[in-house]
């Protein structure tokens, strides 16, 4: 496996290295990243990403709090996929507890966390153009999201930081009009993806931009654990929902998006092509669901799940999300490790980074699609 | 020869801009509130202290180009004059052939330096 | 061939020079407030539209205050001089961007006896002043003494000079077909507008002009992404401001010598002369707005490939081809 | 790559096409200062105190349920059990809004379902304490008249239920449980034991 | 008014040719040099000859400084502390000079130039230079554009770092 | 780091507060028709800390449209920006980096606290929380607060508008409460 | 101004040229000093070319092949000195002549 050696020691100290910081504050670091790229020229020798400005203490915080009270701090984790976040926690929680959950929950979170993946892509592709320099994609792209961000909104209460999940099924029931206004966006959506098509992927200054950039190839992908569409966008079809389906999403037919290449193009693809099948699993969804209650009769009072290790993992956004929970019986976890995608794909970069021109530097960053509270947790 | 008087003018016009360009910026010293934060004179990089001086040594092909565009600067101004009488006297034909001699020349310096990858930046 | 004496100059209709300055002086600050007034409205404009929004609406009627309340917030705004910079450069970077900007203003004829000032070899010194510009580019950039300022200013430089070449290029076929280099007398000469002759070297033209003036997808000297504000990170209020005036007054100039050259001047149908050539001018301009708000920008290395492998052997195939036709 | 260029020109076309087109359909935006938009059923705020019909009033017990549930410890519930009534009415409810997530812990376990959120959405202030709401704030000038109107119920319901303690022991235990029950149901999480500890 | 004029282009030749001679910073050299051609060109304006002007303008100030800039970028000459001069040089250099200067001087004194009749306005027109150069001094055009394609081909293989990818 | 308003003792003027000095002429109505510009042109920096910076630049989208009252214009040099949105939680090692920005940003400057997080720690206050600092106002003096976890875009929205409000009434400086 | 004064002017300006070229351990200055010269060459031709001539063209165009020459020298000298600076680390005339042999 190749680690990089730090970029301190790549490079000996003579007069002539170039740091150049970008971030904390910068536009196309997507919060507080920071990287340290070390220059010669426009190209670039080594990157050190520096991070924990964005440090706030997530899994400490479930030391602190009992397993209830930690549930709406999981849609802060990645703020952009917060409702997979949420819900994958409570499935962790369902796991460890053996907690039954009516099918109509199943359904609603399906769709839910279907509609949040498409919000999160778009926020994506908006601010990737942005970082590209193309500004009204961003704004259309905001405006499709405001869009699912009202279905949301409408059933959930919140835009961003849903807390939605219950132990044991979801905290509110939906009504048909949510049913039909995710059914309608579908079609709506669909429309819009060719828009997107037209005025992104077929760009040739957008190609030009994005071709051959940042390759990380299946190998390297593999070995440092990259997950989600950037690996898939290296050849390599994996993806929970499909490999180890959680929840009810073996009842589903959709495909797993790849791309060869590897580079932010593919990503781009990728994602483009998610999109689509998110697109798919919600009609399904909606056509399929049933009636019924939406939240477990019998859960306990108390969560306590037994004594042990248990771990659950689900496919967010941005990738394998995983949660390691060690209890010892009691209402507080002892130990709650997140594994979240984005810190990986942020250790790749000092691999991807050197060798390519400072310009970019932002069109990879922009393309891995990071979430800083993930990488500091 | 033209009026000098006419550039006399285009030489006030230009002083007038600058006089546009200070004005502008003077005002503000009078009507703006200064801060006094300790970081505030500071280089901004971020947030971050910045590190090392801001030279650097910068990659070859920008002087490359600057190096063709001297040239080919050059080139181009010399045709300027020759324009404006192309063609005038009774030699037309010998214009023509001088003429496109002195373009294929500077064809034949683009295409040296595309085959030497001076127009490509990664090959350089 | 002489300056065109024929048409009435804007200077020689005063006898006392100095009224002639001052009236010119009045004349171009007024120009260049109103028409960067008005100019950033209309970006802002256009950019909301093409985007479904409103863009400044409550400032002012329809936000056309907007402006005037930016530039008066500017003016009530401190001057930051960092202590690493380099004062001299520094201070003068805004100055030297703007002056030769506001000159040249001086130079477009605007109608066909409505000429401010025209001399025999009106291009080559628009051209030669607007060379300039790379200068205070640099200036800013090494003045800052900051590392993105730095990098801003040495990729503007390099750009800059880059698309010059196609610039100057592009404009000789039309030299040769006037055999003029003033300006006026070259959009006097155009019975039909050149464009439809030489549509290539308006399109190379067009292409160079938006570069050398910055503007997307071209910008990447101030690649908001990339390096903050490029070589102007470190302004701070007003002089920013000035560079900002700097911008759109290049913008008005370049665009109206393409129009000069290409389109046709004040030439047009039923309304006045200087009211053609105004449609005209904000008629191009309006098209590089809708380049900067559709477009990614390209990458460094791409833009100046661009310049140099595709626009250069263009514009010279089109040099030799109008040869030799006129030749024919 | 000259046919590249070609592709890449018309690719710039259509992408214009695509930006101008929208230049023609109306504006998204919504005027906010000048246009109120209302909130979703579901929309979560600051959480407020909403009034149950057969008390006129809001209900809250002082059980501590949302105090205990809520994460952020943002909840600060005090009362008082009134002269001669059974059920405890709240005195203090404050709420700091600036520590909330939004998260609906705390309506999921209030016993008597009186927490809701508040409509607002553009709340913003000068001061960093600016958000410390006294929920009874609204409730408070009605309150000494639903206090009396309360008291005067449960005296009536201690008079009936004072007959129906002459009556056997068995029947008041069975009356006990369903009084028991009631509030019940309503409750999840750790609310049981405190909403039991309410009735006591 | 006119002899201001003059008088100022004149102060700029000096002062800049001072600054670009005298500095020890290459920055302030390359300033001084700016300078000086800016002053040059208004020199050549009131000579009578705004074509070269323009000339001077463009290719000087706008490509030959700028490219002086770049390879004093590329190499670290910026950043170095001016070097320190040794005293002999500066002193031989200047004597040198001044020698020269003064003996130059001596000469122009002796000489005496025959003052031509100024030629008429119309012999300074552009397209006069333009047919000077097709037809009086065809071989010098085609020779400078065979120059200055060597000058390209020759820097770009001089300046050009090889293959190694180390981008000097 | 900074004293926090609630340290400021009655002799700190409010200069000194925002470490500002008084411009060289100050005349009242001059003051005044400064401050109506300056409270109708507002230029955010770019700049987000967390789950808020997703709101920060859905006000600048289209539903929402900051440019209206003309404060879309996000700078994203510290330099050139007026008001500091800060949108997400202040963690330690951002502190200073945030007191460099607002030191850096030129005179006059205003700061909006936007969502708990940057209030008073928000849902990140518990104890043992190493991490965050709680609240803006304990590097910087903060204008203008907005609620929420995170604010709707609206919320932001009113909280300029309350800003711009401010500086028209010529208010400066964080409010203590009484 | 005369053309004696014309012919002072581009002799100071060479003079101060030979100084830099002289004096400067710096190549690139060396560099600027020789651009000044060339600029009194030019001066003094231009300066001629008005007072003494009767047919201004000769003077234009020489001088407009100067400017050529300077370009396609500076072109040469400064990529010699750019080779130079990358395999000897240094554009210190002194020092060059050290590492010589
Ligand atoms: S849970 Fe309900 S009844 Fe109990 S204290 Fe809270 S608001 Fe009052
Ligand atoms: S919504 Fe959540 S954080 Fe807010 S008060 Fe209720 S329980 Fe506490
Ligand atoms: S206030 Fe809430 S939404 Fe905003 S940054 Fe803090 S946790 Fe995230």
């Amino acid at each position: 496996m190749m680690r990089p050696k730090s970029t301190m020691e790549l490079v000996p100290g003579d007069d002539e290295t170039y740091y150049l910081n970008m971030g904390p504050q910068h536009p196309s670091t997507h919060g507080v990243l920071r990287l340290r790229l070390h220059l010669e020229g426009e190209r670039i020798l080594g990157a050190e990403p520096v991070i924990g400005y964005g440090h706030r203490a997530h899994e400490k915080m479930a030391e602190n709090r009992d397993y209830l009270q930690f549930l709406p701090n999981t849609s802060r984790i990645d703020y952009l996929s917060g409702m997979i976040y949420n819900l994958g926690y409570c499935q962790a929680i369902e796991k460890a507890m053996q907690i039954e959950v009516p099918e109509r929950a199943e359904y609603i979170r399906v769709i839910c966390a279907e509609l949040n993946r498409l919000t999160s892509h778009l926020l994506w592709l908006g601010t990737y153009l942005l970082d590209l320099g193309g500004f009204t994609p961003f704004l259309y792209a905001f405006d499709d999201r405001e869009k699912l961000l009202d279905i949301l909104d409408s059933v959930t209460g919140s835009r961003l930081t849903y807390c939605y999940g219950r132990f044991g099924g979801v905290s509110m029931d939906v009504d048909d009009t949510f049913l039909r206004a995710a059914a309608d966006y579908c079609t709506y959506f669909r429309k819009r993806l060719d828009e997107y098509h037209a005025l992104v992927t077929h760009n040739i200054i957008f190609r030009h931009r994005t071709k051959g950039v940042g390759v990380m190839g299946p190998e390297l992908a593999l070995d440092y654990g990259v997950s989600g569409p950037c690996l898939r966008a290296a050849g390599v079809a994996r993806d929970l929902r499909k490999d180890e389906p959680y929840g009810i999403y073996d009842r589903f037919a959709f495909d797993i998006v790849t791309a060869e290449g590897g580079d932010c193009f593919a990503r781009h693809m990728v994602r483009m092509g998610e999109m689509e099948q998110s697109l798919n699993i919600i009609e399904q969804a909606v056509g399929g669901i049933p009636d019924g209650p939406v939240l477990a009769p019998k859960v306990p009072k108390r969560i306590r799940p037994p004594a042990g290790e248990h771990y659950f993992a689900v496919e967010s956004a941005r990738g394998h999300f995983g949660m390691y929970l060690r209890s010892d019986g009691t209402d507080v976890p002892v130990r709650l490790k997140l594994r979240t995608p984005s810190f990986v794909h942020v250790a790749t970069m000092p691999v991807v980074l050197p060798g390519t021109m400072l310009a970019d530097t932002v069109a990879i960053l922009g393309s891995i699609d990071i979430v800083i509270p993930e990488i500091d947790r | 020869m033209s009026d000098p008087t006419d550039y006399a003018f285009f030489g006030a016009l230009l002083i007038i801009g600058a006089a546009l360009g200070i004005a502008p910026v003077v005002a503000p010293l009078f009507l703006a509130p200064r801060s006094t934060g300790a970081k505030t004179h500071d280089t901004y990089e971020c947030g971050v202290d910045t590190e090392g001086g801001a030279w650097m040594r910068f990659d070859i092909s920008y002087y490359l180009f600057a190096l063709i565009f001297v040239v080919f600067e050059v080139d181009v101004l010399y045709i300027l004059p020759v324009a404006l009488v192309f063609g005038d006297g009774q030699y037309a034909w010998r214009d023509l052939i001088e003429l496109s001699l002195f373009i294929g020349i500077l064809f034949l310096a683009i295409i040296y330096a595309w085959r030497k990858g001076v127009l490509h930046w990664r090959a350089a | 061939m002489t300056a065109p004496h024929a048409t009435t100059q804007f200077f020689h209709t005063f006898d006392n020079p100095w009224i002639a300055i001052a009236a010119a002086t009045g004349a171009l600050l007024g120009f260049i407030t109103i028409n960067a007034l008005w100019l950033i409205w209309l970006e802002r404009k256009v950019s909301a539209r093409m985007q479904r929004r409103y863009g400044p609406t409550e400032v002012g009627p329809f936000g056309l205050l907007q402006t005037l309340a930016d530039v008066v917030k500017l003016v009530g705004k401190e001057l930051i001089t960092p202590d690493h910079v380099h004062r001299p450069l520094y201070l003068i970077a805004p100055i030297l961007a703007f002056a030769p900007l506001a000159a040249l203003l001086s130079l477009l004829p605007i109608d066909a006896d409505w000429v401010f000032h025209d001399f025999d070899i009106t291009l080559v010194l628009l051209l030669a002043f607007s060379g300039l510009n790379v200068i205070a580019i640099f200036a800013a950039g090494w003045g800052s003494n900051n590392k993105y300022a730095l990098l801003g200013a040495v990729r503007a430089v390099a750009q800059n000079i880059s698309y010059e070449i196609p610039l100057l290029l592009a404009v000789i076929p039309i030299v040769l077909m006037t055999r003029s280099l003033s300006l006026h007398e070259i959009a006097s000469a155009q019975s039909y507008p050149f464009i439809l002759v030489q549509p290539l070297a308006f399109i190379i033209y067009f292409i160079s002009a938006t570069a050398e003036t910055n503007r997307a997808p071209f910008d990447i000297p101030e690649a908001e992404s990339e390096l903050i504000a490029g070589f102007h990170t470190e302004y701070s209020g007003m002089r920013f401001g000035v560079f900002f005036l700097a911008e759109f007054t290049n913008m008005v100039i370049v665009c109206a010598v393409a129009t000069l050259l290409f389109l046709g001047g004040w030439k047009g149908p039923l309304l006045p002369g200087f009211v053609w050539f105004f449609i005209k001018v904000y008629g191009l301009i309006a098209v590089m707005m809708v380049f900067r708000w559709t477009f990614p920008r390209l990458r460094f290395d791409q833009l100046m490939t661009f310049a140099w492998a595709i626009l250069v052997p263009l514009a010279l195939v089109n040099l030799l081809v109008t040869i030799v036709v006129l030749k024919l | 790559m000259f046919r590249e260029t070609l592709i890449g020109a018309w690719s710039l076309l259509v992408g214009m096409k695509v930006t101008l087109s929208h230049i023609l359909r109306a504006p998204v935006t919504s005027q906010y200062p000048r246009e109120r938009i209302e909130m979703s059923k579901a929309y979560r705020n600051v959480i407020r105190l909403i009034e149950i019909e057969e008390i006129g009033s809001h209900d809250c017990i002082d059980c501590q349920a949302c105090v205990r549930v809520c994460p952020s410890d943002c909840i600060n519930v005090e009362g008082e059990r009134p002269d001669g009534m059974r059920k405890k009415r709240a005195t203090l409810f404050e709420v700091e809004f600036a520590l909330c997530s939004e998260c609906g812990l705390c309506l999921d376990v209030c016993p008597t379902n009186t927490l809701g959120y508040s409509r607002e959405y553009d709340q913003a202030g000068f001061r960093r304490d600016d958000f410390l709401y006294d929920l009874l704030d609204e409730w408070r000038d009605k309150e000494e008249g639903v206090r009396t109107r309360l008291r005067e119920e449960e005296a009536q319901k201690a008079a009936t239920k004072a007959a129906a303690a002459s009556k056997v022991t068995a029947a008041r235990k069975a009356k006990d449980e369903a009084a028991a029950k009631e509030e019940g149901p309503a409750a999840a999480g750790d609310a049981g034991n405190s909403a039991a500890e309410g009735e006591a | 008014m006119e002899l201001g004029v003059q008088y100022l282009f004149v102060a700029l030749v000096l002062v800049g040719g001072g600054m670009a001679a005298l500095s020890r910073h290459v920055l302030y050299n390359i300033v001084g040099l700016g300078i000086s051609l800016f002053g040059m060109a208004g020199l050549f304006l009131q000579l009578g000859s705004p074509f070269v002007a323009a000339m001077q303008l463009l290719i000087y100030l706008g490509g030959i400084t700028v490219a002086i800039v770049f390879a004093m970028m590329l190499s670290i000459a910026m950043t170095l502390d001016p070097p320190t001069r040794t005293p002999v040089k500066t002193g031989f250099a200047a004597v040198a000079a001044l020698t020269f200067g003064v003996g130059l001087h001596g000469l122009i004194g002796t000489a005496s130039f025959a003052a031509a009749p100024p030629a008429p306005t119309d012999a300074w027109a552009v397209a006069h230079i333009g047919s000077a150069l097709l037809e009086r001094y065809n071989l010098v055009f085609e020779t400078l554009s065979v120059v200055l394609l060597l000058a390209i081909i020759g820097a770009i293989l001089i300046a050009r770092p090889d293959r190694r990818g180390d981008a000097a | 780091m900074t004293q926090t308003p609630e340290a400021a003792t009655a002799a700190q003027t409010t200069e000194e507060l925002l470490q500002q000095v008084r411009p060289l002429v100050h005349l009242d109505s001059l003051e005044n028709l400064l401050n109506q510009a300056r409270a109708n042109s507002l230029w955010p920096l770019t700049f987000g800390l967390a789950c808020c910076a997703i709101e920060m630049m859905a006000v600048g989208a289209s539903r929402f449209d900051l440019d209206r009252i003309g404060a879309g214009v996000f700078r994203p040099s510290a330099r050139q920006a007026d008001v500091m949105i800060l949108a997400g939680t202040i963690s330690r090692k951002m502190g200073p980096v945030i007191k460099t920005l607002w030191d850096q940003m030129p005179a006059p400057k205003w700061a909006i606290a936007m969502g708990g997080c940057t209030i008073d720690g928000g849902p990140f206050k518990y104890p043992g929380q190493y991490a965050i600092i709680e609240g803006a106002d304990k590097i910087i003096p903060v204008d203008v607060y907005v609620p929420g976890c995170p604010p709707r875009p609206e919320a932001l929205f009113a909280g300029i508008l309350k800003l711009a409000e401010k500086i028209k009434a010529g208010r400066k400086g964080p409010e203590i409460a009484a | 101004m005369n053309l004696e004064s014309f012919l002072l002017l581009s002799l100071v300006l060479f003079s101060l040229g030979l100084f830099a070229v002289l004096a400067h351990r710096n190549l690139i200055a060396v560099l600027i000093g020789v651009e000044l010269m060339m600029n009194a060459a030019s001066l003094n031709l231009m300066a001629f070319n008005r007072f003494s001539v009767t047919d201004p063209v000769t003077g234009q165009v020489f001088v407009l092949i100067i400017i050529g020459l300077a370009a396609a020298e500076v072109a040469i000298f400064l990529s010699i000195i750019l080779n130079l600076y990358r395999t000897r680390r240094t554009i210190d005339a002194e020092q060059l002549t050290e590492l010589k042999g």
